[in-house]
């Protein structure tokens, strides 16, 4: 037994040296002028530079997401630092891949507050990773800010968590209230994904404020992420009758769902969320998507100046149209850019008060007003699918 | 067992101490509960594949539900004053040691009840039925529903049992549960390995190790000597999925998050990775195994700090099961323990 | 009614591609008694290999006879020499050590597959791109057959629920009737399917290949002694599985459009449940726990609740092998004590 | 309940169409040494199969300690007291030889409810079997707790564990092997084991599948003796397997002779070596060889 427990300690301080190689943890690096917790949220290497985290999966089935996010993010950052960065320091961000796992996105967060002592933390896209994140960055009073998780739990974990998106009721709100007012729909199915937390918020608020706004939900299906084939929901959604299919799902499904529709003779308006927005999307539904509306962050047809420079400059840096991921990772880096400009002193706690004070920043995805709450509040856009393409269709406020 | 208890109450002091010393880092806190955790889960599994020679892929499936259970009693419990007057952090522990024990005793029963009719069959039919377990557990907790702040308020003014009933079947669905309350230090973790890997080492230097053994040597020729053999698996099977239970109730009270995905059939190859490295049958080959392996991520983010290395993580791993079968099947360290180190040498060749 | 011959439609369409797959599980185990694990992989990688033989033919050869067979022999060709690469390198220097040892081989060539196939290699070869590895981004597979209906029945609609009836409403003589639409490509399939479990049936039962399997099959060791080059049959067996596995993948990749590295892996897992369903190593097993299966999954979305699809096919097997371990075709084999 | 430890009435066994065994029936007593012979494929081996649990046989009945044990499970009727060595050695092979007497050995130790009481339950009826069965599996989830905890008796019991395995081994003359692993024992020494393990069960009767297979001559003639030592020493019921008739001639007192599932011969050896059928079959085998 005494072999063991040697051997316990053993691995625990091979543990000690593996992970705490640059800064041992029993001895943190003094904080200079810091009132933050020790170890915590201490100054950055080199003192010309603010150092940003972020986490996001930048591998896995949602990379896209990811990657549009941090190239949305780098051009904020670049653009930040060409204007001279904040408080006359350059702007980094390092960026982690959690493998859209959320224990990886914990322990990425983790790692970016206590080994990198960033400022300011970002991410990430799906809101489980989100929720795994929040927590640590409010325990060490680290502000994050996610660009896009509309779970409305996770700006709920604590005061130091923002987002620069709306939240999903938000999103089920607009499609309803657009299908029910606009399309004059009285009956409708939803189809919505139960490996996706996103896709199961979406469908219940709207089959919430569809019923209240005095149409049917005849009928709901479900699919698992990852399913090829649902041709099985379809033909019992086909005896229902109905005029308009929600499909709060993500492009990969939702064009093979508008395909396989097509395909068995169904005839309805689809609806969806801004999981839609990729250019895969019409490599995947092509014409059976003609149609189809949705409710989205921004448009790219947006006329004003500032949307379309954001769109020329992503272009010539990444060689595509962005989609709202990217505006809205953009949002968020320039949010928090934004406030650390107007914070005092670049502490945790500073930046957050800074960060609750932001209204009516001019976004590209909208313009944002922080609430009380942490949320933003904003429009949403209404797109219609024509010959793969989204078209601006109306705004809805909130 | 009064060395049992001596020994126990030294390993506790040991990890509270380590908990206290490395508090400031949470970071390290953080690694080390994971590290610990894929231990416990490496260390129980070895005892169904290693030791009792069967193979099972469905240890992630009974760790979700040690770790819903767990967090649905300790959610249920922070609300009460368990014991009056004392510290915070006594009574705090206290609820998450019965969250732990109820946790792996749902974990452990779910394992006799699976175990029961499967382990009759041979060891790939276990494999497919243990996976098969895996993913209904997944589709059930999918078709819970999402915990509504508001509606929990009410639930809970009409006392325990509705709150019980409500949480039950609010599991989160597939945006997983949020607002666990976070009690584990990463020396209650470090515990529980230090209980795992003690409960492991006593079973096999007992008469039921033997037979455990014996199962995997020759099933046919243990049942001839009187192993009840199907009795044997499923003990051996309930006692695994227990420590899995527990250890996935460690997991989820510090994860902030848990979520069906989490323990799917990629975390079941994971452990089985871990135990297939360092050795089938070997403790110590699934405790070191499994904390090298749990640490090559962040020693990857370390050595490279970005994300290129990592994703060539999992065919990697995929290809060590692969080379590492062709090479040296026996693992790390084949059936050997480190502790034996000692002893083995008067063995004649 | 409409319902239920659509439903009956997309189950049949389903389950001949699980089929293909569980043939390939089932023959595998009869041979090695192995669960080949990475089999569905295989019949991703033979989608995969389809897409890019569909892409350097180009858009001239999509829709054209020609076009299609080289997709499918390219795939198959392909295919046929992954599942001997990895027989020979994997599987057979660990066939006389424990069977778990080639289990967890298969996991891990398995994993290596679904996984690596999420890579993005892209290397420049005189200055173009080549895409060796695809990346995680699901792909639209080309239509190398053009779709077009191929028939479409008009059957009678039940009639709606009395509340359900607008009584201001002019009746619509189109509601009288549900379209249920047949494709082209659907009995292209199914009917290339059929041909394949045919000529599997045939090779199996009337050729000495097939009396070769079957004796090695039986017990590999007398099969040796007996003179059958065991080596030569479970390397045949192999690729004769990883080929119908790339029809499966094309197969599949025709009916849902989409493919991604991870498809070989629940694809895989259902059909190895249909193999054991129908009883594992037994051909016409296969064949029938598939259809069962698919059937079994389509009726339960269609009349239940969809959102427990994916329990089904375990729940189903879990109880198979509780009533009838061997599985509904299997025999009972003694062990030899 | 006469006095047999075992006993095979009208046994046979069909796999499919093929008749692997044919109205067997036997009767051991304590103290017997009988013989099973019969040539290559007779149904020998089948018959132990049978008689252990290891195939439940298609129709007749085989009674151990005097209870019906058709279907039972063979770690159950190995409790009753019938204990089996195999013909194709199957030793726990990464066990040391001390360890695999162990393993038998384990069956016997002390029961929380009286040996008595369980005996009574496991012949009783289905209701009684089931309760047999409860208890049977609480002791043994008290056990892995005494097993973990590492209460006092347990020590004791494991001591008293591995005194008994190494008499086992020593009346085997395997005491100075005791720490080697089983697969790493020479052939002789291998077949031995079995024997030592066999005996860690405790039983009444012992069925013995070949004992003597690949040994030399003289080696066999020893293995003879300690045989029949063993028997006056444990008072056991001894029925053996053997494919050589002279060798089973020397030691039993009586012999059974299967040919093709049949029982073609029984009685003492000088009856079964005149009986012309027995001559017949052995010859036949001579002439295909």
């Amino acid at each position: 037994m005494r072999n063991l427990t040697l051997a316990a300690f053993a691995a625990l301080s091979l543990i000690t040296l593996g992970c705490e190689r640059k800064t041992p943890a029993v001895d943190p690096k003094p904080p200079e002028a810091k009132p933050v917790d020790a170890g915590v949220a201490a100054a950055p290497k080199q003192d010309d530079v603010i150092l940003l985290g972020e986490v996001g999966s930048l591998t896995g089935p949602e990379a896209a997401f990811g990657i549009s996010t941090k190239q949305g993010i780098e051009l904020a950052l670049a653009e930040a630092n060409a204007a001279g960065g904040v408080k006359g320091k350059k702007l980094e961000v390092r960026v982690y891949d959690d493998q859209s796992k959320p224990e990886e996105a914990a322990s990425a967060a983790a790692r970016l507050i206590t080994q990198d002592h960033i400022a300011l933390l970002l991410g990430e896209v799906a809101s489980s990773n989100s929720l795994a994140m929040a927590p640590k960055a409010q325990e060490a009073k680290v502000p994050m800010i996610s660009p896009s998780s509309t779970n409305p739990a996770v700006t709920e974990v604590g005061d130091y968590i923002f987002r620069v998106c709306f939240i999903d009721p938000f999103q089920g709100y607009v499609m309803a209230k657009y299908a029910r007012q606009d399309l004059k729909m009285s009956k409708a199915a939803i189809l919505k994904d139960v490996k996706s937390a996103y896709s199961m918020g979406l469908a219940d608020v709207f089959e919430k404020k569809f019923s209240e706004l005095g149409g049917k939900v005849a009928g709901i299906e479900s699919y698992s992420k990852g399913e090829t084939d649902f041709r099985a929901q379809l033909t019992a959604l086909k005896k229902l009758k109905v005029e308009g299919l929600y499909v709060p799902g993500y492009y990969n499904d939702v064009g093979l769902v508008a395909r396989q529709a097509k395909e068995l003779g169904l005839k309805v308006t689809m609806m969806g969320g801004d999981g839609w927005d990729s250019e895969k999307l019409f490599e995947l539904g092509g014409a059976a998507l003609d149609g189809s509306v949705v409710s989205n962050h921004y448009s790219a047809e947006d006329p004003s100046p500032q949307v379309q420079n954001f769109i020329t400059k992503y272009k010539e840096k990444y060689g595509a149209v962005p989609d709202s991921l990217a505006a809205l990772g953009y949002d968020a880096a320039m949010v928090g850019i934004e406030a650390m400009k107007r914070s005092t002193d670049l502490t945790g706690p500073s930046i957050r008060d800074a960060l609750a004070q932001i209204r009516d920043f001019p976004g590209v995805a909208g313009t944002i007003s922080i609430n009380e709450k942490r949320d933003a509040v904003k429009p949403a856009v209404v797109l219609q699918i024509k010959n793969n393409k989204f078209n601006y269709v109306a705004t809805v406020k909130p | 067992m009064l060395r049992t208890t001596s020994t126990l109450v030294v390993a506790g002091a040991a990890c509270a101490l380590a908990s206290w010393l490395f508090a400031s880092s949470q970071f390290f806190a953080l690694q080390a509960s994971l590290v610990g955790v894929a231990v416990i889960l490496a260390v129980s599994l070895n005892l169904i594949n290693g030791i009792t020679g069967q193979f099972s892929i469905g240890h992630g499936g009974f760790m979700g539900v040690g770790a819903y259970v767990g967090v649905v009693t300790s959610s249920l419990l922070t609300q009460f004053q368990l014991l009056p007057g004392a510290p915070q952090v006594v009574s705090d522990q206290l609820v998450l040691l019965i969250a732990l024990a109820t946790g792996g005793l749902a974990a452990g029963t779910m394992g006799f009840l699976v175990g029961l009719p499967s382990l009759r069959l041979k060891g790939d039919y276990l494999a497919i039925v243990t996976l098969g377990f895996g993913e209904i557990i997944r589709v059930a907790i999918q078709n819970t529903k999402e915990i509504a702040s508001d509606e929990l308020k009410l639930v809970q003014a009409q006392g325990i049992g509705a709150e019980l009933a409500y949480r039950v079947t609010h599991l989160g669905r597939a945006t997983g549960l949020s607002q666990i309350p976070q009690l584990t230090s990463f020396g209650m973790v470090w515990f529980w390995v230090f209980v795992v890997v003690m409960v492991t080492r006593r079973i096999l230097g007992s008469p039921h190790g033997r037979a455990l053994l014996a199962i995997r040597e020759d099933e046919v020729a243990a049942e001839a000597m009187g192993v009840d053999t199907t009795g044997y698996k499923v003990r051996a099977f309930a006692v695994a999925s227990f420590f899995a239970g527990v250890a996935g109730a460690l997991f989820a009270h510090f994860q902030a998050i848990i979520t069906p995905a989490q323990f799917d059939f990629v975390k079941s190859t994971e452990i089985v990775v871990f135990i297939v490295a360092g050795g089938l049958g070997s403790t110590s080959g699934a405790v070191v195994s499994a904390m090298a392996l749990t640490l090559l991520p962040e020693v990857m983010r370390s050595l490279f700090g970005g994300f290129n290395v990592e994703q060539i993580r999992k065919p990697l791993f995929g290809l060590l099961l692969v080379v590492i079968m062709l090479t040296r099947p026996q693992g790390l360290f084949g059936t050997h323990e480190l502790w034996d180190l000692g002893k083995r040498k008067k063995r004649p060749a | 009614m409409a319902g239920l011959l659509q439903h009956l439609i997309n189950g049949l369409a389903e389950g001949t591609i699980y089929a293909l797959v569980a043939l390939g599980y089932t023959m595998v185990y009869g041979v090695l008694k192995l669960i080949n694990f990475a089999h569905g992989d295989v019949m991703m990688v033979g989608a995969y290999v389809g897409y890019a033989a569909a892409f350097v033919l180009g858009d001239g050869a999509l829709g054209s006879l020609w076009g299609a067979v080289l997709v499918f022999l390219v795939s198959i060709l392909f295919c046929g020499l992954l599942g001997w690469l990895v027989e020979r390198f994997a599987y057979r220097p660990l066939r006389e050590k424990p069977r778990l040892t080639a289990l967890i081989t298969a996991i891990g060539i398995s994993f290596t597959l679904s996984y690596g196939f999420q890579l993005k290699v892209q290397p420049e070869i005189a200055g173009k791109k080549v895409t060796l590895l695809p990346g995680a981004d699901p792909r639209t597979f080309p239509e190398i057959i053009t779709p077009a209906e191929w028939v479409t029945l008009h059957v009678p609609a039940p009639a709606p629920a009395p509340d359900e009836v607008d009584p201001a409403a002019p009746h619509d003589a189109a509601d009288d009737f549900v379209e249920i639409i047949i494709w082209n490509w659907q009995v292209i399939s199914f009917v290339i399917a059929l041909a394949l479990m045919g000529g599997l049936q045939v090779l199996v039962f009337r050729t000495k290949f097939g009396r070769a399997m079957r004796a090695v099959s039986h017990d590999h060791r007398v099969a040796a002694l007996l003179g059958i080059p065991v080596d030569r049959v479970i390397a045949l067996t192999f690729m004769l599985g990883s080929a119908l596995a790339a029809c499966a993948g094309i197969l599949y990749a025709i009916k849902d459009t989409l493919i991604q590295p991870m498809l070989g892996v629940q694809l895989g897992l259902k059909a190895f449940v249909a193999a054991v369903i129908g009883g594992i190593g037994n051909v016409q097993g296969a064949v029938l726990g598939a259809v069962a299966l698919a059937l079994c999954e389509e009726l339960v979305v269609g009349y239940a609740s969809s959102s427990w699809r994916d329990a089904v096919a375990f729940g189903f097997l879990i109880v198979v092998l509780l009533l009838r371990p061997q599985g509904l075709l299997g025999r009972v084999q003694a062990e030899k004590v | 309940m006469s006095d047999a430890q075992l006993e095979v009435k009208q046994a046979t066994m069909r796999f499919g169409g093929l008749k692997a065994l044919s109205e067997f029936s036997l009767t051991v007593k304590r103290g017997d040494l009988l013989g099973l012979i019969g040539p290559n494929g007779a149904g020998k081996t089948t018959a132990f199969n049978v008689l252990t649990g290891v195939y439940a046989p298609t129709t007749g009945d085989v009674l151990v300690s005097g209870t019906r044990v058709n279907g039972r499970r063979p770690h159950e009727i190995n409790r009753l007291g019938l204990a089996r060595t195999f013909q194709n050695i199957r030793l726990f092979k990464e066990l040391t030889a001390l360890d695999n007497v162990k393993v038998a050995v384990l069956a016997n130790t002390r029961p929380l409810f009286s040996r008595e009481l369980m005996g009574r339950l496991r012949r009783g009826t289905g209701a009684q079997r089931a309760g047999a069965k409860v208890l049977g599996a609480l002791d043994n989830y008290r056990d892995w707790w005494r097993a973990i905890l590492g209460t006092g008796g347990f020590h004791q019991e494991e001591a008293d564990v591995t005194a008994r395995a190494g008499q086992l081994l020593e009346v085997m003359g395997l005491s100075a092997r005791a720490d080697e692993l089983a697969k790493n024992l020479p052939y002789g020494d291998q077949r031995r084991l079995e024997i030592a393990r066999a005996l860690g069960t405790n039983p009444q009767v012992l069925l013995l599948d070949e004992p003597a297979a690949g040994m030399n001559t003289r080696e066999k003639a020893d293995l003879m003796v300690l045989i029949r030592a063993l028997r006056d020493k444990f008072s056991l019921g001894i029925l053996l397997i053997e494919h050589d008739m002279k060798l089973v001639m020397g030691i039993c007192e009586r012999i059974t002779v299967l040919d093709h599932g049949e029982t073609i011969a029984v009685g003492t050896p000088a009856e079964v070596r005149a009986n012309p059928k027995v001559i017949e079959a052995y010859l036949g085998e001579a002439a295909h060889a």
